[in-house]
């Protein structure tokens, strides 16, 4: 065991990853010697060399080609796209290529790309550098998505995905890359929980709160201050968002009778809906109240001063629970 | 006068791209004609070899009107034809080594022949039975790209692989003129020039993007572009199977010998529509075509071998017969081609399990077998 | 009133369009002279001119991109994607600047660009020819999308969206376009419904059955084979997917207490989604059973050959109304 | 061998771009250098003027610097600096007319200067407040575009616009080096060639797009891409204001007179970090910047100015004075500028109500009127 921030984590795993397969590769914009703008690849160059880290020229949609190329030779690419959005230049190759080869092929050719995207906003940067892109991706067959959520998930869920034979969506929450926590190195692979299985985060009877990368430190905290008002909630971490892990919530959702999800992503069309929509479907004879949503709203990313009334907090997150719950001290109207 | 007075400093020379030749080895008439630096690619091409580029040609120009018989008669979906480019697919084609890995578009039937591809997988597609015809590993080369220019990328990364690996292999894209205005296929040149990748762009320029004519992706020739990324172009005539094969030859040794990529516009002409569904007539003219034919790739080599003494009646029978054998094996194999199970629908889209597709595998497989057991006919 | 193609229609509108508005300008590939692979914009070009119907060289990046630098310059331009799949070359142009570019500059730019994309399938077309995906664009705050299941829409709807000062992606059922329908071309715009309602295609009481564009007809054609079995099925037209105009679903679903959503796009993240969270939200209390999805399933679309088995058709939404309604008869598995 | 045999086939003037000239007008030391093509397009250029153009730079450089101190200072939240690039800025953007409009990156404040921008203006987006901070149609120049090339492409459609309105303006779009290897740039240069768009793409070569040299992007000279699209080029030193003035008009009297696109390199060097969140240490040379120190181009400007007997004391306390004003008052309008509104949030996704956002607004803010009535505290 040792304590890192997240950022290191990630870092730690990417390197047992290129030490235990030399068909690892890196790519990306500054990933060498800088070490990638959030410095995830910090020392990775220089240890591993140019060949297996490699600095890109200035093109995601290249990026994303050569990959399928070096997966088509064997290789096992990990793409960097710098922030979440700068990853729509590389849209066409990976909905086309990356997610679709493996059924145009009839199985003969594997993706194990993984695309690492940091994501979500609440650092306080300009416009396309704190976006939630991860609905167009879930939606996209033939790839997986992930997002981790604390130092031991990025460590381990990182090798996960570069073993993956399937190509991985590996959503990092940034505002998170400080956060520290312990890390067990010398975890067993094939012993952590996989990275397609929810992780019940904190129990809870009275209701279930459903949300994924950066959001579960906050979901956490709301869990608490609901306790303090006698509310039981049950947090859950999804960690893969494609395919979603049901079964754990189902069986939440049966026991609290009340479903809360939030993300930082939009509202309308956001992975919310699916998990609404699927939930309501598994159990809707178990459903006390209708699943609420409390996310971003159906808005651009705002400028820095206005982004904390996008983002989902510890507030309104109380105050979805508060709908759920039907209590008349909630402060928005509600639907329906 | 603007022009004239930034001319050098606009480096006029390739403005107007006088700098490029369009090499060409064999005359429209079916001379021989001689190229110093084309010349020693081609001098080890003995007559036997001449005669199978022939051979080649006719077959695949075989392949091709059966596969548009076959579309007429129903049994095909479409067909995308290359009537007019043998030359251009056979002379790069036939240049390969079995290790060198191909990602062409959906045109390079011509090429797939040349990769010893199985003539049923080649329409597998057009028939609307699979997304792809054959295993890549096979005959190494990538399954056809529909997506205008995203294999370029492909090939460049795929290159690098084999720079990685030590290896002396080669990549070779093939796209169209209609290709270049892509932004991946710039991209590609971007990272083919900065990591020196050993792959060929190879562009077979046949003037004609459904019904955009060349000059509305650029006025001057497409050979040129490379240039600009720092990558060697060549120019030749795509009707001439020796100048391809040339061009083709010298690439492939640069990309071996760590020279980088070349990039090569191969010049011909797309005879006929741009598929099965295209009607040219709306947008282009008839004498265009009557110029082109004039050039044909496939007559110019007969002409050379006749000059030669070498096109004698035993040749042209047998050449004919295998074409015909080889079109025979293809309706053979389009016209018995099972129809997929419906549960193939939902085979192979990941490689491991996957819970949100196994649980619409389920219901779909309860619900298609609902259609059975309710045989009295709920509904 | 004339009687008139699905097709013809869309060109009539075109034409109207650009009669009226000097700057409405089309743009893309092969719609000169060949007047599109479908020749929605046949002869518009000889009467127009080269300037006003432009054949672009082969780039979507670069159509979408210049139809911003264009609205810039106060014109109106309307973008032909050639088929559904190509449309992901220009996504970061849509997503990033067509989408948010009014809400960056504060108001003061705007992007009346008009988005026409023929989508999905059942037309025998090879992969990248018949994909469904609005569901990307629904998620995109900034864009308008809307979809079209009849001629007199699509010829009053296309002026519509052209005359829009947001953006809107129109969806054209490519496989309708030969369909034919009565044509108002008299019509005053400002008469008509605006293309953001809803319309009631059949009136029913005992499920709701709500979709857009290519599968109205079919949703049309189940609710007749429903009533033969004597239930009574109202089929809604969505016609604007985002933002959905849900007040009259809401109204249906309260009378009816069920609702069946059906779509192409694959079901993990559709729209579908969207439809079921937002109406278990506004009518959690109104609902007898959980919102039903009969969708394509969540794989890249199939070779033709196997194309039936993914695309709903009458049956399987008659088998989704049977889920909908609690039939013992269902011949699928009840979820959950 | 190999090279050398398809030498002239491949190019290879252009391929090691021995071709393009790299202009210069004031040398590296002050000297005002003579050249034929580019001397008659500054011949106008009043002592006043290049005094004018001296004291821009100084301007810029003082605003640069006084935004970098506010960002340190907690004031602004990011800064990106143009130091080293002032000739680049105020060459090309004093060339141009009211009616040109612009199409710019994050960098060219000092191109935004030019064009009149109101100083608070500046700096809106870098402390928060907007996501943009002009009109643009105030100052005929499009907001900051942060995804890198992607304006290249509206600077063209403008362009195909200005040339369907007949009207004799031009649209200029400025890109850095790195900004050359994404497919919108070279996307843009496809069209603006195919219809001869009266457009500028005004590349800033400052050597480094973050961290990356700009050998990673192209081992040829940038201005050589151009030339492959059929797009003339000129490359000037581009810290050299003259010289830049001097091509931008060059090109803007091209793009007037229906001569269509025109590229220009303009060769600097980005002195400070990529934004003040950077840390060059991390990956360049000190040594690097020393020798592009040696050929600042304001130090230039003065040297030639002190020639020519005109950089007297009161000269230089006037512009003194005039940047130190220039730099109080965008403090002071940066400092001063009042929050915006949390309901700001909502406004301007779209110009017309939309029903989903509707619902969204008036939600919210009912909720946040929650927190004023629930005075006693609910949470
Ligand atoms: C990204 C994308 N856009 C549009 C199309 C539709 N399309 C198919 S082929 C074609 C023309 C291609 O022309 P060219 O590159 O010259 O190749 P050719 O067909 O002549 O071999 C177009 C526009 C496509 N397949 N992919
Ligand atoms: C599409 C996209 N990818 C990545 C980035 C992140 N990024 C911001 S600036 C930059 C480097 C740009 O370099 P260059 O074009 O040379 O311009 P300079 O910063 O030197 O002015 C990068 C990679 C971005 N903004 N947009
Ligand atoms: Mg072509
Ligand atoms: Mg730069």
């Amino acid at each position: 065991m040792s304590t890192m921030t997240f950022g290191r984590a990630i870092n730690a795993g990417l390197r047992k990853a290129m030490e235990e397969d030399p068909k690892v590769v890196l790519m990306g914009e500054d990933i060498g010697k800088l070490g990638g703008v959030f410095r995830i690849t910090d020392g990775l160059q220089k240890d591993f060399g140019g060949h297996r880290v490699i600095d890109t020229p200035l093109a995601e949609s290249a990026i994303l080609g050569t990959a399928v190329g070096l997966a088509y030779r064997g290789y096992r690419p990990v793409c960097e796209i710098q922030f979440d959005g700068f990853i729509y230049p590389a849209f066409d190759q990976i909905v086309c290529q990356v997610a679709k080869l493996h059924y145009r092929t009839q199985g003969k050719v594997r993706m194990p790309i993984t695309i690492r995207v940091p994501f979500g906003g609440g650092i306080g940067s300009p416009e396309h550098h704190s976006e939630s892109p991860e609905a167009y991706f879930t939606h996209t067959s033939g790839l997986r998505v992930i997002s981790v959520s604390n130092p031991q998930d990025a460590y381990t869920m990182i090798q996960q995905a570069i073993a993956s034979d399937d190509p991985v969506l590996y959503f990092e929450p940034k505002r998170r890359y400080h956060t520290k926590g312990e890390v067990d190195e010398s975890l067993d692979l094939s012993l952590a929980p996989s990275m397609e299985t929810a992780r019940i985060v904190t129990q809870g009877t009275d209701v279930t709160l459903v949300t994924y990368g950066p959001l579960v430190p906050t979901a956490r905290d709301a869990a608490v201050a609901a306790s303090d008002e006698g509310i039981s909630v049950e947090v859950i971490d999804l960690r893969s968002l494609a395919p979603i892990d049901f079964a754990p919530i189902e069986a939440s959702v049966r026991k609290t009778g009340r479903l809360v999800i939030t993300h930082e992503a939009a509202q309308s069309g956001g992975l919310g809906a699916e998990i609404a929509a699927s939930l309501t479907e598994r159990c809707f004879n178990y459903l006390e109240s209708a699943p609420v949503r409390v996310t971003g709203f159906d808005i651009p990313y705002p400028p820095s001063k206005l982004e904390s009334h996008h983002l989902p907090d510890l507030d309104r997150i109380l105050d979805g629970v508060d709908r759920a719950m039907g209590r008349p001290n909630s402060l928005s109207g509600l639907e329906g | 006068m603007l022009r004239n007075e930034t001319g050098p400093a606009a480096g006029s020379r390739n403005e107007r791209g006088q700098d490029l030749e369009t090499v060409q080895l064999i005359s429209a008439a079916g001379e021989r004609l001689s190229h110093p630096e084309f010349d020693p690619w081609v001098a080890d091409v003995t007559e036997a070899q001449l005669t199978g580029l022939y051979e080649d040609m006719v077959v695949i120009r075989r392949i091709d009107t059966e596969a548009t018989h076959l579309q007429r008669q129903g049994e095909l979906a479409l067909w995308p034809p290359l009537l007019g480019q043998e030359a251009s697919q056979i002379g790069s084609g036939r240049a390969l080594r079995e290790d060198d890995f191909v990602f062409s578009s959906y045109r390079e039937n011509g090429v797939a022949y040349c990769r010893g591809v199985d003539l049923t997988d080649i329409i597998r597609v057009w028939r609307g039975n699979a997304s792809s015809g054959w295993d890549p590993f096979e005959i190494n080369m990538a399954t056809p790209q529909v997506i205008i220019g995203a294999q370029t990328l492909h090939a460049t990364g795929y290159a690098m692989g084999i720079q990685n690996d030590g290896a002396d292999s080669a990549a070779i894209a093939y796209f169209g003129d209609g290709a270049t205005s892509q932004g991946d296929v710039n991209e590609a040149m971007v990272f083919a020039a900065s990591f020196q990748a050993p792959v060929i762009f190879f562009c077979q320029n046949n003037h004609w993007a459904i019904s955009e004519p060349v000059g509305l992706q650029s006025h001057v020739p497409i050979a040129n572009r490379a240039l600009g990324f720092g990558i060697p172009s060549l120019r030749v005539d795509g009707n001439d199977v020796l100048a391809v094969l040339a061009a083709t030859r010298i690439a492939l040794e640069r990309a071996r010998t760590g020279g980088g990529p070349t990039f090569i516009e191969a010049v011909t002409y797309r005879m006929g529509p741009h598929t099965t569904a295209d009607d040219p007539s709306r947008y282009r003219d008839a004498n265009e075509l009557e110029d082109w034919a004039a050039k044909d790739p496939i007559a110019r080599v007969a002409a050379l071998l006749q000059s030669k003494g070498l096109l004698t009646t035993e040749l042209q029978d047998a050449v004919q017969a295998k074409a015909d054998a080889v079109a025979k094996e293809m309706r053979a194999g389009c016209i018995n081609l099972p129809d997929p199970a419906p549960m193939d629908v939902f085979a192979n889209v990941y490689s491991t399990p996957n819970s949100w597709l196994d649980r619409q595998r389920e219901n779909y497989s309860r619900y298609l077998a609902g259609f059975s057991t309710a045989s009295e006919g709920g509904k």
